[in-house]
């Protein structure tokens, strides 16, 4: 890993502000290996984030990085890749940020199949302000704000993109982080919107509420309910890991070149 | 000069924007400003930029500003409703230092209010409708003409000065047909850009300008751009020292060009008893009833701020001692800025929010009534 | 299979270690140890495989196997 | 030339509006000054709908009608709000297919079947608003056919300018046969 | 229609703003006559809506009635039924309305499958602001917004509250107004989330554009593409009318009394 | 008076909340505010009253206002980037005369800032933040004690005067834990309900109070609520007779009642050659200061309002040819309040926008400073 | 299947009616027609079938079907 | 008793607010006036802590420590922020479990092996800020042993009561041994 930090970090910013044993650094070094296997441009690569501690992630990161509001940062990065489509648009997104305040965002870059890679670090749980429910957080668990159990359901992230138009979706861990590695370099690869959930483990505001000891117990929690399709039948709290679906639609900046070349030639 | 024409003074504000280089428009339509957005959906595609409609107003004032970072000259247009739905990233592009330029024509409010009448009731909201201190620069155009040749110097502004430029327009100008004559050619200015290597470059520099050079995403300089307060390399931190250069900075960087960026119009000042200090749609009406006042042999004159913010507040402190109208279509709002010079003695208000122009009438009464107690 | 110990260097960034325990629990060969605060120590540098789970699953990039290809 | 002040009066998709464009622009060829305004139902919908022009040889800074010189009424609510009380120094032009109660009057006041020989004469009651326009300029006196008819084919939406062109003669025919005093139409309607 | 009229309207409002021809009467009788047939009491039922053309139906009904901000009325309508679940809260709204700026608002209403029976008007445009497209524009139609045709696909609405988590969906047209306020009457019914896709023509801002030639040539369209499940295979512009999904989840003020209830007893 | 207890800011306002009566949350997280939300969403079931984490602030304020329209006393608790976001529907809120309360606790802006620093920064938004003109009434607590009893407070002026009430709160009084000595009860009011039968009742009367009677909704009073201009009937209408009508009692509907409205704090004014004017968090190293300084044999007084607005004015007048000193966590903004009594001159400031409390010391130093300057 | 004419009553309220032209586009015995200006007139109540297409389509609620049952 | 100004100083994940919470929590027990506050990191964070606590007869206004009468340091980090340039007459704790280079000093200074007294006693390093409570209290002599108790299990999180309470009483002892004569634990330092 010294070698990817030197190559693409801002080192001077080490260590980072995350808590012990947080998934969001693990997350980080596989974006990094999966940039670096992808040999992107560094100056034309964009990260993007809202907020929240996930969306620390671009401050680390050396490319050309922007650290938005909360929830807007699909919105910041439409702007972008609509007015330089040569740019490598990479968007992290915290499971709050992305699905609660930025729902919206999020199901209109999917309606519009922008070709943007988006990665929604999924902790469960509204890390940065200290561990309140959100839309990601399961029935039941605990929150400050859901001091009780969640009464809530969960969104299914990655149906609900579909639904809207995303032409990819998968989905790993932190624990599965070559997957999610090799996942993010598919994601790029796709001609239009892509969502990766990226299971995460927040200890310190998720965690001790509930039930996990230590941030390994969350790992191994990753370990065993993240399922590959078709391995073994879903029960309780598993889940899919690997490509959820991959489909074709036309991708927006791409029409919009087609216009314009349309219009050069006379058309209207 | 070239020909003149028959022009909507959003036509003429979207125009301008064009005259001035602009690239990329994002936008969510609400009255009366849609047909600069309308305007921008023909006519981008054809110049290779691009228009594109947004899922909110929050949406747009976003990509609006990631447009910007990449280098293209970015325009939004909303109206009250919309504009306030602006206030979060609007003070995010202040606070990153992003040009763009944000239209808002006034409508009846509050809340919808009256969506299709002018009003001028968001002329303090464009100064302090996003949270936390910041620099604003507000112009308020009376013609059509004006919304063109504004919309440019907002461009301008905004490259220059590295932050947003609100054009305050009103839904008179804004849907008011007029006779213009275009400017073959404005000046028209383009943000600094670095002139260092990449590994010198510093993005927020305490620069003695106040105004750092800015490169575009893409470029080869790679650097951080966040919300949250940063030191000199965009980075960010808590730290007090660094907090407190950096807001300095940020909450100053207009104060060297102030002569430059506050724009007015005066008539008939030097003899005037009274001043009646008007812009936007009511210097319209302003400028027939001081007309008329003269005629009466009333020592009336006209300060129009053409620059609504910052409030030309060292020029009008000039004239102490002398009388201020202030007519407004709100329950009062910029007067209060010319009370902050003077303090309440000595300054009157003439209001009217019923969705429905001053009128001329209207104002050259209140004239005489304050020039009747005037000794 | 790599095993060779003399092939594999572990070494931890104790600057940058918060001491979250994981590369402890998930390593397969028992190679990392926590002293009396808890502080990381590569205990068992021999029986390492190089596997790089540790490294992969550090949070804090504090860790680095160094896989000497030539000897 | 004086300032003249034009209302265009009726209810919302008669199209009043680009009528009264095209009235300004027709003026703006003619080397005026000019402003155009509207009003407005909720949002962009319909109801009353009024559009004013004022055109003059002088800056025009207030852009509202104060008083006006002209006015168009193509409904009987328009004729209720602004025909009604008018001035009789001013021309009240109406169009008698919608309007069809008046009071009398001794002068300036025409009462004409725009939108019925729109309709007879073009098939649809499209470009009723630029037979009016036509009545409107012919009556008035303020612009030459030639800048109307230029001004018709600018603002004209595609694929509609001989249409309109044909409606600009029909309504201009319409006002100059009024204007002829062999048919003075204020006693007949009276 | 003359009875419900002097039952259930503010008849001193009447004519209404609507244009010539435009849906969104038809619709309002409709859902009058479903609510008649219902028999509910008026002073129970709320009438929520944002702002649009359509949003401006509340205003003509006499009973509780809300004409809130764009895009909003499901937030509001949630604040309603939250704090008073006796209440009958019908949520109107335009497909702009309610898709773009409000997408949100919806997604969020239907993963809390909170009981409110939300209707969205859709004539594929924004009605109220003359003719820019909406995120329910068909693709390559146009508007005033989108001058060239429409670039960008629509959402599928009632696939993606499903996905979020709604429990009742169904689609209907002006035109099919019997079949819709039987989907009304059902999706009242359902305890959940319910939404209720009533298509609709704006002749004024969409028709106009779009080669309709008058408002009941925009309705034939609806009589012929509007095709009942099974009916016939759905070719290019046909859509499914009818009950679309009907399933079953825990509803949001119920899961909430269930939790004052168990605190009552002492458990928490 | 009950006994003594440790107790926070946030954690004194959710329960004066409570005392006042509250029976439905909505918010959205945002620090330095959450602890209320945390606080509401143990509480509220176990009272019968409902907690509900929206998607976002702007969802969080529409619900609140849905909430009061059923009748319950609704609160939502944010910070200044979910502050601008709420403007929309805080403007709505007041248009449509719905009464509920809406926190901000401060912290360093503009954009996210500095989330964990306390500021003083939206003094100015929270009059002016969202479109159109409206009124406004907001509260700035500077202890423990005192969150608690402005927070009931603002719901009876919500209740009273069918408004938002605003508590302008700031990270130091937000998480400050003090001692503080609850009362056993303190006066509550409610929204004045009709009391006429539904077929008579006129929802936005022009009632002489200014303040119709409130139906709830469900209550068999069928009316219809818009934020678009309206009648009394609450109908929309775009008549300027009836607009006038309407937004002049709604902009003037606070007139009648300022004098109960406003409340300040002084000390030592009778003789005061300086009046130092804090609110606050400000106000307490002040009150230091002005001890220090006034052992030093300085004429100095304190002036707090703690009304912030509708800001004070007549009161301030009264004190005509002293000197004024305003120290603010921001760059100076409540400070324009006092200049629009008196002009520029005669009205100093210190201002500090670091995200560290302004010290005793440097407060100190800037009154003998001005001292020294009076004659 | 109801076809008596004298049963049937079908009323348009003219003040409300916009002139849309449903009703008369969609009524499957032609009851209605346009005049020269536009309005609907009922020429035909005759074969009018009470189906009350035209009531429920109208926009405008300006149609009413009155169906005297006890005839 | 005059204004006294208590620092707990160390990294987040400590508990420190807690501690200061507890000690404010005792000071009210006793009938004192108290504030208490802390500065974060970036919203709810970690990386360096301090909570302070100012305890007095009078009203307390200015709600931050100006100048400390106690400072507690647990980390390298803190002990250089705040112990190093401490005035002498101020009492400094530090935590020697993480604070292994110091200053000399010829008073009021102690060092405890805070953390690792903890972890020996108690099995892990949970409710080392309660220990710290202990010396603290015990140092400064602010507050009786009694009320610091009742203050421990009045805020002590669910079913930690009886830990905390071994944890108050080993840091108590801790505290009350260093300031024995015998024990003059700065010049061991040194
Ligand atoms: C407009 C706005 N509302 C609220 C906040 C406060 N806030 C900051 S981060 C956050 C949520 C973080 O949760 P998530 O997105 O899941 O990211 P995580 O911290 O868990 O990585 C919130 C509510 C804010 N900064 N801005
Ligand atoms: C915040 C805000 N943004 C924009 C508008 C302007 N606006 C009013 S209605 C509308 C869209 C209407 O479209 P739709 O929801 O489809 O309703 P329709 O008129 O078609 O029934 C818009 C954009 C507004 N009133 N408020
Ligand atoms: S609070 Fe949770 S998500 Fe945030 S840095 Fe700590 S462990 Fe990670
Ligand atoms: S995983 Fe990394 S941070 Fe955690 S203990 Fe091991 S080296 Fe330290
Ligand atoms: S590389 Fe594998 S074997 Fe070696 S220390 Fe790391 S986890 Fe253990
Ligand atoms: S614009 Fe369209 S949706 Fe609006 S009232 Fe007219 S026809 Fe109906
Ligand atoms: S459908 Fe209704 S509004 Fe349309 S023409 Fe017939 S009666 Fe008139
Ligand atoms: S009820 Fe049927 S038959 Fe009779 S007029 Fe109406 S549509 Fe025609
Ligand atoms: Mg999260
Ligand atoms: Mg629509």
């Amino acid at each position: 890993m010294f070698s990817e930090i030197a190559e693409y970090f801002r080192t001077e910013t080490l260590p980072h502000m995350w808590c012990p044993g947080c998934g969001n650094g693990t997350i980080t070094a596989a974006l990094v290996r999966a940039i670096k296997t992808l040999r992107l441009d560094q100056n034309k690569v964009v990260i993007v984030s809202g907020i929240g501690c996930s969306s620390r992630m671009p401050g680390y990161l050396d490319f050309n990085t922007l650290h938005t509001t909360h929830g807007r940062a699909l919105a910041f990065a439409t702007g972008i890749k609509a007015a330089k489509p040569e740019l490598d648009v990479f968007v992290v997104m915290g499971d709050g940020d992305s699905s609660a305040i930025g729902g919206n965002h999020l199901i209109h870059a999917a309606r519009r199949n922008i070709d943007l890679t988006a990665i929604i670090i999924n902790n469960n749980i509204y890390g940065m302000t200290g561990g309140q429910s959100s839309p990601m957080t399961p029935h039941d668990k605990r929150a400050t704000t859901s001091p009780y159990g969640n009464l809530e359901r969960p969104f299914q992230l990655l149906d609900l993109v579909q639904a809207a138009g995303a032409t990819y979706g998968a989905r790993a861990t932190a624990y599965h982080n070559q997957l999610l590695s090799k996942l993010i370099i598919d994601a790029y690869n796709n001609p239009g919107f892509s969502l990766i959930e990226a299971i995460s483990q927040c200890p310190v505001s998720y965690g001790r509420r509930n039930k996990f000891k230590t941030p390994a117990d969350m790992l191994l929690w990753q370990k065993e309910h993240g399922v590959t399709a078709g391995r073994r039948a879903l029960k309780d709290e598993d889940f899919l890991i690997g490509e959820v679906f991959n489909k074709e639609a036309p991708e927006y900046t791409q029409e919009y070149e087609k216009l314009r070349q349309r219009l050069k030639g006379g058309e209207r | 000069m070239s020909k003149a024409r028959l022009m909507q003074g959003n036509e003429a504000c979207a125009e301008g924007a064009l005259a001035a280089g602009v690239r990329f428009y994002a936008g969510y339509p609400i009255t009366p400003s849609t047909e600069i957005a309308e305007i921008m959906a023909e006519k981008l595609p054809l110049l290779g930029g691009t228009f594109i409609q947004m899922e909110d107003e929050i949406g747009s004032m976003a990509a609006v500003i990631g447009a910007s970072l990449t280098g293209a000259k970015s325009l939004t247009a909303t109206s009250g409703p919309g504009f306030s739905l602006k206030q979060e990233n609007l003070g995010y592009a202040i606070a990153t230092e992003v040009p763009c330029v944000v239209v808002n024509v006034q409508r009846g409010g509050p809340s919808t209010g009256l969506p299709t009448s002018p009003a001028q009731a968001d002329v303090m909201q464009a100064k302090w409708g996003t949270h936390g201190d910041h620099p604003m620069i507000a112009l308020s155009p009376s013609s059509v003409q004006e919304c063109y040749e504004l919309t440019v110097k907002a461009f301008n502004f905004a490259e220059e000065f590295r932050t947003v430029v609100i054009m305050l327009m009103d839904e008179v100008v804004g849907h008011l047909r007029e006779k213009v004559e275009l400017p073959e050619s404005l000046p028209v200015e383009n943000r600094k850009k670095p002139t260092v290597s990449p590994d010198q470059y510093v993005p927020f520099a305490n620069d003695p300008s106040l105004i750092p050079a800015m490169a575009n995403f893409g470029e080869g300089y790679r650097y951080h751009v966040t919300g949250l307060t940063h030191g000199e390399n965009g980075l960010p931190t808590g730290k007090p020292e660094v907090t407190a250069k950096f807001l300095k900075r940020l909450t100053q960087k207009l104060d060297p060009y102030l002569e430059r960026i506050q724009l007015w119009e005066e008539a008939y000042l030097a003899d005037a008893e009274l001043i009646v200090l008007a812009y936007g749609c009511t210097a319209r009406p302003v400028r027939e009833a001081i007309d008329a006042a003269r005629r009466e042999g009333l020592k009336v004159g006209l300060f129009r701020p053409i620059t609504i913010w910052p409030f030309p507040s060292r020029e009008i402190a000039k004239y102490k001692g002398r009388k201020f109208l202030v007519p407004e279509m709100n329950n009062g709002q910029l007067v209060g800025e010319v009370e902050r010079v003077f303090g309440f003695e000595g300054v009157e208000r003439l209001n009217r929010i019923d969705g429905e122009l001053i009128t001329v009438t209207e104002i050259l009464e209140k004239i005489r009534e304050v020039m009747s107690h005037v000794q | 299979m790599i095993t060779a110990a003399e092939n594999t260097k572990v070494i931890v960034n104790q600057d940058w270690c918060k001491k979250c325990g994981i590369c402890i629990a998930f390593c397969p060969k028992k190679v990392l140890e926590s002293d009396d605060l808890g502080r990381v120590v590569v205990t068992h540098p021999e029986q390492c495989i190089a596997c790089k789970i540790c490294e992969r699953l550090c949070p804090d990039f504090a860790i680095n196997i160094e896989v000497n290809k030539d000897e | 030339m004086a300032k003249q002040q034009v209302l265009f009066t009726g209810t919302g998709g008669q199209g009043l509006i680009l009528a009264a464009i095209m009235l300004a622009e027709a003026a703006v060829l003619a080397g005026k000054n000019v402003v155009q305004s509207q009003s407005y139902g909720p949002e962009a919908r319909g109801g009353a709908s009024k559009a004013e022009v004022i055109i003059s040889d002088e800056v025009v800074n207030y852009p509202k009608v104060q008083k006006p010189d002209v006015v168009l009424a193509m409904s009987q609510e328009a004729y209720r709000k602004y025909g009604f009380t008018l001035d009789e120094a001013s021309i009240l032009i109406i169009d008698n297919t919608y309007v069809q109660e008046v009071k009398s009057r001794s002068k300036n006041f025409y009462a004409l079947p725009l939108t019925r020989m729109t309709r007879n004469q073009l098939g649809s009651e499209q470009s009723a608003n630029v037979v009016a326009l036509g009545a409107v300029a012919a009556l008035s006196g303020l612009i030459s056919l030639e800048e109307v008819r230029q001004a018709v084919l600018q603002r004209a939406p595609k694929g509609t300018g001989e249409r309109n062109l044909k409606a600009l003669e029909i309504g201009w025919q319409l006002g100059v046969e009024a204007l002829e005093p062999a048919a003075v139409k204020p006693a007949r309607v009276g």
